[in-house]
């Protein structure tokens, strides 16, 4: 399991870096006049309204919803470490007040925030990956903190302290790095639910309209569902496999590290 | 006098992903009618694993069971039928176990738990009778009834406990580790209450227990049990008093912790001389 | 009632220490009330209680753990209580915690080799060749062979094994005071003897003192000079192992001697 | 249980100021004139132009511009729609109508069935386990937008089994019971796929609580007493079960209505997911806004309920106490 999901997610990362070196970067806009034709040996994933070709289009797309799920998913959890290690470590006022916030970021509705956001502000990647990073960091910062608590807790780390080490190195040294593993976990889980956000955005026409991804070619199929099924079938299907890839990914690192497991 | 419960040659494996894994290897136990039994020995030496067999607690699989012979009331059963323990459970033989809190179901009241056990046995009408005379049999005020289980503490807890494994007059009262998790003077209460019931009802008791002082003092005869066997029994007395096993002795050594210490503080010249 | 017969600077000397706990729901638990007592060089001091007597708590507050809300702490003379953590950090050494939970009490990613190495390099001198200097420190723990140990994890030893690993983890840094919080609870009646052995021996060639933690009267008995009984965050008695078990004052105290009474006399 | 009560609803106030806060804060810091935000694009007379103006303040600095926001959401003052031509508050209760009408029968079912898998997987062990991984990675990886589109390609487009989208025919039906049947002919297809996502948390979570239960010591008493497996399940295992679930129903609320406003744009439900989508598009923020403010208060109040449910069921956390012997 855990080798083909994570076989999945590199073979996904290659064919988003070798995407822009093996094509012309105007290709997967090329308009052209065979307009929504159906999957056929010249366009296998048939091709849109203005007679693009989905599958180009579907391989251009890999690199935006990969970059923002990775990205917005190492931010959230750069930001979660730090957080919730400060949260958990320090406790006492500043821990309150993390949490309070995390728990105000617990009810908030992400995806009409996000949708909100964007909508006013304005789309682009780097501010779609900020938004969602911006919102996704609490899960980490949660686990994190939990981690944290208990570790501090145990004897190695006081006795550390007992002999004398610094408070700083006990955490950088004994503690981050037995936490690290549910960090790990809960950050591939922010992986897929940072692309499953990034189309939904683009699927709801947040994104720019210059830029291709998933969402954005799912979007064109939701106007066309009745007359061409392909542009709906195959973009959403690569969401859904990569989403399932790094779910089973996570899921794996977590029974890995479920000492019940086994 | 007749045996109330006699168990041969029992053995408990539990299949571990293919591995076989004794928890019990030989384990022979009998207990008189009305007598007490100690099974004394160290956690992992299998004699709680003994005890939920003897209930049929047990799953089958992971657990694999085995006995030469297995008798309640001198009839004869199949170890591995639930069905039949099942019928003896709540009737013949009740248990308590070590501690009290995670035993109660946290959700419901104490009397509806005594109640449960009770509407097996009792008829309707008679219930309500029955839970206030068994409450007043444990020695808890009647208001307990209606308390969560967490409202309790550890002693009324386990008198609760004790509620329920006697609501069905047991013949047999298996008591698993009764007062390990108890404050030390809850302790000795529990240990006279359960002296006091055993004279009351007249029922036998097997008392499992790793602390030699409260099986000597609670029972006639003891079992001694070493990495899943039953490797010494006898009377009390007799056992403490000379025992022919190492292991029993160095469990009687640790229990007079005669072993190094004293030996040492003997030795040690000035040693006291800072406290004395 | 026993300071006359307390030596004059005690090694450590607890003075009316207090702590209280904040729990979930915003009752107070007073864990330690008004403790005052104190361990001389070379002793062993035995502080008993039942679980939730506060004797964990007082531990820790011993360590500096945790701090207490009042009273004071005063270690080999000098008061500890009140200093920044980077103040405590030399004198930390003086006294080095054994846990009850040997499992928990090594960092899993670190071999046998780098967790006592840490000690060490934490120690006042630390030795500049760390290998010989950590098997020294294992074979006066009795781990045998010591060269075949070092690049264990301790999860790849045995209970035993690991409880001696942490009485020498504590030895590296050459504390006066080894504080062990119920260091054999886990442990089997035959490795508890061992262990003990162990403890003794090294407070005859070190001079250690321990103040050691136990529900169980029967070990006090065996093996401490002194004997504090903790019930409830107060010590109701203290006195020579010998007073509290002939002529116990406390109803309390009584009881727990009753309890602990000694086979022969209950089976007799 | 007063205190539970009490606690909860001071702890909604902080929560509630951040969403009406944030509301506020986006609507300034949109580039240009704040009206622009408020506004949006729709031609309107420079008389009501200047009302607004006045009546937020907006020449004012901005802690009083802030002020006279919150007293105007406090007022139920969320501004107007020009494209619908409505007050905000109205068009989003009603659609926020919709919207539950297709969530909480979704809900529902979805704890059910999510419950009934988790016995299922614990029933059979081996393939319970695969079939219980299956079910949660899918209901966590599959876009729910999507799973929408495919359910109406197959079974509106190709099958013409059921009504691809609505709430109700075009046509029009008579009688009580045929415009239930009517709806109900409606909702399966985004019931479904709002669904899918809850069958997964819930049958996780009460996969692992009822695990849990099963082995816990008190289950032991009820077997030793003599009480059957049954009852056994119902009154000892089913109830300790249910706590963890409660509460992950009330903290994945949230995703749910989330989920709900995803599917409802693709089924054209006339709920807040429409409402949001159509908004979008035409640049009508203070919709956008209104139904921000609107779901963040349903997701409090949901949170609010699940505590005390759970306070209500176990009685431990009634009483304050915080567990340990």
């Amino acid at each position: 399991m855990a080798w083909i999901s994570g076989g999945f997610v590199v073979l996904l990362c290659m064919v988003a870096v070798l995407a822009p070196l093996l094509l012309s970067p105007d290709a997967p806009f090329q308009i052209s006049n065979s307009v929504l034709l159906a999957p056929s040996a010249g366009h296998w994933f048939g091709t849109d309204d203005l007679g693009r070709d989905v599958l180009l289009q579907v391989i251009w797309g890999t690199r935006i919803s990969l970059i923002v799920g990775i990205v917005s998913a190492l931010a959230a959890g750069i930001i979660g470490l730090v957080v919730g290690a400060i949260s958990g470590y320090c406790g006492g006022l500043a821990d309150a007040m993390i949490m309070r916030t995390t728990e105000i970021f617990q009810v908030m509705p992400i995806f009409v925030l996000a949708a909100l956001i964007v909508a006013m502000a304005g789309a682009g990647e780097t501010r779609i990956i900020a938004v969602i990073a911006g919102l996704s960091w609490p899960q980490t910062a949660r686990v994190v903190r939990s981690e944290v608590l208990r570790i501090k807790g145990l004897g190695y780390a006081e006795a550390a302290r007992c002999l004398g080490i610094s408070e700083f190195r006990i955490l950088v040294f004994e503690i981050i790095p037995n936490a690290v593993g549910p960090v790990i976990a809960v950050s591939t889980l922010t992986a897929a639910f940072a692309i499953l956000l990034e189309a939904a955005l683009s699927f709801f026409g947040l994104t720019s309209s210059d830029t291709i991804s998933w969402g954005s070619t799912l979007s064109t199929g939701q106007r066309l569902l009745y007359t061409a099924w392909w542009l709906s079938v195959f973009p959403g299907t690569l969401i859904f496999l990569t989403a399932l890839a790094f779910n089973m990914f996570g899921d794996c690192v977590r029974e890995a590290l479920d000492p019940r497991s086994e | 006098m007749a045996d109330i419960l006699t168990l041969d040659h029992l053995r408990v494996a539990f299949d571990v992903q293919g591995h076989r894994v004794d928890a019990v290897s030989d384990a022979s136990i009998r207990v008189p009618d009305g007598g007490s039994v100690g099974l004394v020995g160290e956690s992992g030496s299998g004699k709680s694993t003994l005890a939920r067999t003897l209930m049929g607690l047990l799953t089958t699989p992971p657990a694999v069971l085995e006995a030469k012979s297995f008798a309640v009331e001198g009839q004869s059963l199949q170890i591995g039928d639930h069905a039949a323990i099942s019928r003896l459970r709540g009737n013949t033989f009740a248990m308590v176990f070590q501690d009290p809190l995670s035993y109660l179901n946290p959700l419901m009241r104490v009397g509806r738990q005594i109640e449960e056990a009770v509407r097996l046995h009792d008829g309707r009408a008679a219930v309500h009778h029955r839970i206030s005379e068994l409450l007043d049999l444990v020695h808890l005020p009647q208001r307990v009834a209606r308390s969560y289980p967490h409202e309790l503490s550890g002693g009324m807890r386990q008198r609760a406990l004790l509620a329920i494994a006697l609501a069905c007059r047991p013949r047999l009262l298996l008591a698993d580790e009764p007062t390990t998790a108890l404050d030390v003077t809850t302790q000795m209460e529990i240990l006279a209450l359960l002296r006091e019931l055993r004279r009351e009802l007249g029922m036998a008791l097997l008392l499992i227990s790793h602390d030699l002082v409260s099986v000597a003092e609670l029972c006639d005869e003891v079992y001694v049990m070493y990495g899943g066997r039953t490797i010494e029994h006898g009377p009390c007395r007799e056992i403490f008093r000379s025992p022919s096993h190492a292991y029993t002795k160095s469990l009687l050594d640790a229990a007079r912790a005669q072993r190094s210490g004293r030996k040492v503080l003997e030795t040690r010249p000035g040693a006291l001389s800072v406290g004395g | 009632m026993t300071t006359e017969t307390q030596p004059a600077r005690p090694l450590l000397d607890v003075r009316s220490a207090s702590i209280s706990f904040k729990q979930q729901h915003g009752a107070m638990v007073h864990a330690v009330r008004s403790v005052s007592f104190a361990v001389g060089a070379g002793e062993t001091v035995a502080l008993v209680g039942e679980s939730g007597s506060g004797k964990s708590s007082l531990a820790r507050l011993v360590l500096c753990l945790t701090r207490p809300d009042s009273g004071e702490i005063h270690l080999a003379g000098e008061r500890i209580d009140h200093l920044s953590n980077r103040e405590l950090r030399t004198r930390r050494l003086l006294m080095q915690p054994v846990f009850q939970d040997a499992s928990a009490a090594f960092n899993p990613r670190r071999t046998v080799m780098q967790s006592l190495e840490q000690a060490l390099r934490c120690s006042a001198t630390p030795p500049v060749d760390m290998r010989p200097a950590v098997e020294e420190l294992l074979e006066q723990v009795r781990l045998f062979p010591a060269s075949r140990l070092l690049n264990r994890f301790s999860h790849e030893l045995s209970g035993g094994q690991r409880q001696r690993l942490g009485i020498a983890r504590a030895l590296a840094v050459n504390p006066r005071l080894i504080v062990a919080d119920e260091p054999l609870s886990g442990a089997d009646v035959s490795i508890r003897g061992q262990i003990l052995d162990l403890l003794i021996e090294i407070q005859e060639s070190r001079g250690i003192a321990y103040l050691f933690i136990t529900h169980d009267m029967t070990l006090a008995r065996a093996f401490a000079h002194r004997v504090l009984v903790m019930y409830k965050g107060e010590i109701v008695e203290q006195g020579t192992t010998e007073q509290i078990f002939a002529e116990p004052k406390n109803e309390y105290t009584k009881i727990l001697v009753k309890a602990a009474a000694s086979i022969d006399d209950v089976a007799a | 249980m007063r205190r539970l009560l009490l606690t909860r609803l001071l702890w909604a106030i902080p929560v509630v100021a951040v969403v009406v806060i944030v509301n506020f804060l986006l609507t300034r810091l949109v580039p240009g004139d704040p009206l622009v935000a408020i506004v949006g694009e729709y031609p309107v007379t420079p008389e009501y132009l200047a009302e607004i103006r006045h009546n937020l303040q907006l020449d004012q600095p901005l802690a009083i511009q802030l002020v006279s926001y919150l007293w105007a959401v406090m007022r139920g003052d969320l501004g107007f729609s020009f494209v619908n031509q409505q007050t905000v508050l109205s068009l989003v209760l009603q659609r926020a109508q919709a919207s539950l009408l297709l969530l909480g029968p979704a809900l529902l079912l979805a704890t059910i069935v999510g419950l009934l898998f988790a016995r299922i997987s614990i029933a059979r062990r081996g393939s319970g386990r695969v079939l219980l991984s299956a079910i949660v990675l899918f209901g966590f990886s599959v876009p729910v937008f999507w799973l929408g589109q495919m359910l109406i390609v197959l079974f509106a487009v190709k099958l013409h089994w059921l009504p691809a989208q609505g709430m109700a025919s075009m046509r029009g039906v008579h009688g009580a019971l045929a415009t239930g049947w009517d709806f109900f002919l409606h909702w399966i297809m985004p019931g479904f796929t709002v669904g899918v996502f809850h069958v997964a948390v819930i049958a996780r979570v009460a996969q692992a609580s009822l695990r849990d239960a099963m082995s816990q010591d008190f289950v032991i008493t009820a077997r030793a007493k003599g009480i059957s497996e049954r009852a056994i399940f119902w009154r000892h295992i089913l109830p300790n079960a249910l706590l963890p679930v409660i509460t992950v129903i009330g903290y994945n609320f949230g995703a749910a209505l989330t989920g709900t406003i995803m599917v409802e744009s693709v089924f054209a439900w006339p709920g807040l997911g429409t409402l949001l989508l159509n908004s979008i598009t035409n640049r009508d923020y203070p919709v956008v806004q209104g139904i921000f403010l609107l779901s963040g208060s349903i997701i409090v109040l949901v949170n609010i309920a699940t505590d005390l449910i759970y306070g209500f069921i176990d009685p431990r956390i009634r009483s304050g106490y915080s567990g340990g012997r």
